[in-house]
């Protein structure tokens, strides 16, 4: 699951505001900023430690301390409590403009091999450039091998399984940098 | 016994069977989607594999990757639960081929039960009753049309290749037969692959009673009595119960000895149910063979003391069965509630969600089969059971009795969840059920007076 | 569930409130600010630590002292926020001056009696002073007559169960206001 | 049947009471003190009256409060579940006087059977087997020495007025038994407010062996066969099971026609328990009788299929006992184990609090009764009893694989709060107690052995 901090703005042109104002309307607008922020929060996937939200005259800010995870929550927590689900996002390390690594993941259950036949070179290497769709590996289930493809091209920064090791659906193989050569 | 088990399954059977490998000192694999991840069998098995996505057809109908997954953590036999791959021969065939024992009948026999045709020519050589119909399938309109015409209306056309009630047409005008014949040849053909259909007489009313066999692999085979399944919605099982009430001991008897001749002539080996229509007047008649365990097996168990699952791996295992027929004694009776998460106000549209709270009911003669815990999440992704309710009572009075108790203490809660719970309270009050005089007409019935009470929403 | 020590402050310019009491229009805007502010915190699944609510010229800023979030109990996942359970956190209420009433409790399940007999006078009456230890009433348990006695002194402000009324352990019967007099 | 019956109790029994009436149709009144306002029984009842502060004496023992609420709510009879006021003649009278069906024996029974020295007398003119012992009390400590020097040592001093296991004194040495013989008097003379003490010949390594009867108000008694309660850590039994094992058949035939007898003799009505010591030669002595549901009537529920609370309602209705002792029918075996809310690794230390996190086990042949539920805190002012898991199966092996399976499902954790289900599956592990060779010593060599095991803390 990815952990990343989120930081939402919204903003309005003021002067609908400044009308409502006039209009004695701002109890509306209170409720249309608090029901955005709501709203905000309700659809970012991961909740955020900071939420500023102006409209005009009115606006709202959010700032969640960073909790220490309770030992072991009852499942039944899981996913209530915003800060219960965030392990230990540190508020002290800035948000990173860094593309985070991508990974190429095994298709399904079965044996990992790098290269298309015993003895033969691998499909790829650490350092290799791959373009979308290039083959960079086979996952073998039941006598049927099935080629792993990276989905976007890059730099393969990292091979994560051992050749001939088993794999789980969905376990990272490769890790991928966006080349910016 | 085996050393260890890959359970092919999710859910509440998917628990069953890990505790029955507990209780026989087995090691338990499951395996899971993704969006299984946080399911009651996944944090109960000593191992689990994820094996793909939320879809079934990439995860729990996927063959190779569960195959894999099973010689991966050098399991030594697979149990499919029932659904899935339970009943797909060409799934017992690879886990044979693949020295794993499938705990189920061999992949030849859940092919020839498979087809329905097959199936009806099998058991009516052996000797059980048939609604009058047809041995083959009818492969031209006319001829299928003059066949009807033949055994009289109303007819039931369906899918050789069907089963569970899926791919059939109810004729009761002989000027729409051949209409419905196509469609349910075409019907066939997009559901199965397989267009070939067959008629027989239908039923109206008619009760659906089960029997419970077991056959081990020396050809013993005994009965574990009836159990009644007519309370249905659109062919899905609501309310099971056993023995089958309101019908004479001695038909009780018959349809057992049938089940068990049928067992022996198809070369049955496992726990099966053979399935019966019976109308009116108590005449029974074979519908079809499940080559699996059913969903409904707790009530057989708390009236015969026989825990099938564990007699599913002892038999797997090459165990002649410990029991005579004898020595098999019904005590009381036993009911099944199945808890889905739906909304009968809303045509039980399925209502998956977060379990906030969740208390299922226990005290004296309750069983609760489920995978749900508090904070569980409902996947959306799979059929809608979330727990099975059982109990026991020395009369089918006692046993209605303590349901309804026992329903009443089911608590569960969740942003959007809903359950049936209140709507099978409805049933099991219902005057016509508790007389036992009920047909497959029920929920229909219950539905219509509940939305009389309700205001219209 | 204390969640930690709140910290409310109301900041408003003198200036302003002058002028929000001559249109009569800023203290319903301060109210407008205040509702909002509850209201979001009640919808909010994890409590903030810092809320800033401005509209205008009024602004709350609430802060709250960070302590360790413990594993929510599944009861607490019952929709229940820090607003909910400390409604004292409204930060536009003043603290209370005024003590609260005091109870006199049922000493036991049974029957409660205002006089020591039929058609006597009742032991006490709203507006009477009572004594600390001074008998109020009876409670009748199995033919046992049990006293209901003052615990302290001050001034009956009401009787809270009729006569012969069937009463629970620990009900309230009288309530006592310390008496100014 | 009644209307609505008040239950004069708290905890899992309270709910185990409440759930018999739901089945029965019956409402049923709670009542509970300040701290157990949260409790289950309190949101189950159809009513509940606050009694009284958390200490006992002013809430669950306070006579006048129970029957005033009973009569306020116009119930018309009274459960008092075991323990508290179970067996207080006074309180059996209180009810009958004040209108209420008392759900137990006769006041003068209980009265009659609570004097541990008549009750003795009693069953010994009943013919029952009693151990070498004086059947009146020993006013002096000289006629108490020469009659212990009779029958031989060791001897066993207790209370007249005692009773589970409370106010005994072992004598190995002749010359102790005066110092001996006075510390009990002065102890029953503190617990129990009378000093007369009885002597007899004390049994090392002993089984406690109870017979279930049931006794209708027309003199038909039946029993419903032998518990084993002999895993016990000072007199508080841990594990209970359903026949008693490693006894011959005909022993556990004699000492249910002796409870039968000693029923009848003592013109028993109700539901209760004749306890008996069993030696190494299967002899057996009449211990006491418990005039009460005890708390292992579960595992007797389970293999006979016979609702003992029901039957109690029944009984106190007047209504004749359904079966005879022909009909009674054992099937399998049953354990049950009791989950308290204490630590073993420190004495037993009760440890009550907030059960965060709460799931009880579940699945086929398992029953748990329990007050618990997520969320609730268990209050430190009553008994640690938290839960009762129940199992049954086909042998007494299968049943205890069946119990290390359903106890290892046990999910309970709360700041605080520990549990006895890791000692318990330790004792179901243990060698001496899977083969029955167990006595009551067991549970100190089992806590010997882990305190070896873990690291001083």
């Amino acid at each position: 699951m990815n952990r990343g901090v989120v930081d939402g703005v919204v903003e309005e042109r003021a002067d609908d505001v400044v009308a409502g104002l006039v209009d004695g309307h701002l109890g509306g607008v209170l409720d249309q900023v608090r029901h955005t922020a709501m709203h905000l929060l309700s659809e970012l996937g991961q909740p955020p430690h900071v939420l500023r939200l102006r409209a005009g005259e009115v606006s709202v800010e959010l700032e969640w301390e960073v909790a220490p995870v309770p030992a072991a929550p009852p499942a039944a927590a899981t996913g209530q409590s915003p800060a219960a689900v965030r392990p230990s996002d540190d508020p002290a390390t800035p948000p990173r403009d860094a593309a985070p690594a991508h990974y190429i993941d095994a298709p399904t259950v079965g044996v990992f091999y790098r290269a298309p036949e015993p003895g033969a070179p691998p499909f790829v290497n650490p350092g290799d450039l791959v373009s979308a769709g290039q083959q960079v590996g086979i996952v073998e289930a039941m006598k049927l091998m099935i080629p792993v493809h990276a989905d976007r091209p890059g730099r393969v920064t990292a091979v994560l399984k051992e050749n001939g090791e088993s794999v789980e659906y969905g376990e990272h193989l490769f890790a991928i940098a966006p080349d910016e050569g | 016994m085996f050393k260890k088990v890959l359970i092919a399954n999710r859910g509440e059977i998917a628990l069953r069977v890990a505790r029955a490998c507990r209780e026989l000192g087995m090691q338990a694999v499951a395996v899971y989607s993704t969006v299984d991840r946080e399911s009651a069998v996944v944090r109960y098995a000593d191992e689990a594999v994820h094996i793909g996505p939320g879809p079934a057809k990439r995860s729990y109908l996927n063959i190779a990757a569960i195959v894999e997954a099973a010689l991966q953590t050098g399991a030594d036999a697979v149990h499919p639960g029932y659904g899935f791959l339970s009943e797909d021969p060409d799934f017992a065939e690879v886990c044979q081929k693949s020295g794993l024992v499938f705990v189920g009948p061999p992949a030849e026999v859940i092919a020839a039960l498979g087809d329905k045709t097959a199936a009806r020519t099998m058991m009516a050589q052996a000797g059980l009753p048939m609604l009058p119909g047809s041995l083959e399938a009818l492969p031209s309109a006319e001829e299928a049309q003059r066949f009807a015409d033949k055994i009289g209306y109303p007819v039931i056309i369906k899918a050789a290749a069907g089963g569970g009630g899926r791919g059939m047409r109810v004729v009761t005008d002989p000027g729409r037969f051949v209409r419905s014949y196509q469609e349910t040849r075409a019907g066939a053909q997009a559901l199965f692959g397989d267009p070939r259909v067959y008629v027989e007489r239908y039923l109206e009313h008619a009760r659906h009673v089960e029997v419970q066999i077991l056959a081990d692999q020396l050809g013993n085979v005994v009965h574990l009595g009836t159990r009644d399944c007519t309370v249905q919605r659109r062919h899905q099982k609501l309310v099971e119960e056993t023995p089958a009430p309101g019908l004479p001991a001695h038909v009780l008897d018959e349809m057992g000895r049938a089940a068990v001749r049928g067992a022996q002539a198809a070369g049955y080996v496992g726990a099966g149910t053979f399935e019966f229509l019976v109308d009116a007047d108590h005449n029974f008649y074979f519908m079809e063979v499940n080559c699996r365990v059913q969903v409904e097996h707790p009530v057989t168990e708390a009236v015969t003391g026989i825990d099938i699952v564990q007699e599913q791996f002892r038999i797997a295992a090459g165990q002649p069965l410990a029991m005579r027929q004898q020595d098999v004694a019904i005590r009381g009776a036993a009911i099944e509630c199945r808890v889905n998460v739906e909304d009968p106000g809303r045509q039980f549209v399925p209502t998956p969600g977060l379990l906030e709270e969740f208390e299922p009911p226990g005290g004296p003669f309750v069983r609760v089969d489920t995978h749900g815990y508090p904070g569980y999440r409902v996947p959306a992704a799979y059929d809608p059971l979330l727990a099975k309710v059982v109990v026991w009572g020395p009369t089918r009075e006692a046993a209605l009795d303590r349901m309804d108790r026992a329903l009443a203490e089911f608590r569960v809660r969740g942003p959007g969840v809903c359950t049936t719970v209140d709507f099978l309270r409805a049933v099991v009050r219902h005057p016509q059920f508790r007389s036992a005089g009920h047909s497959t007409a029920i929920v229909d019935r219950i539905l219509a007076d509940r939305a009389g009470d309700r205001p219209a929403d």
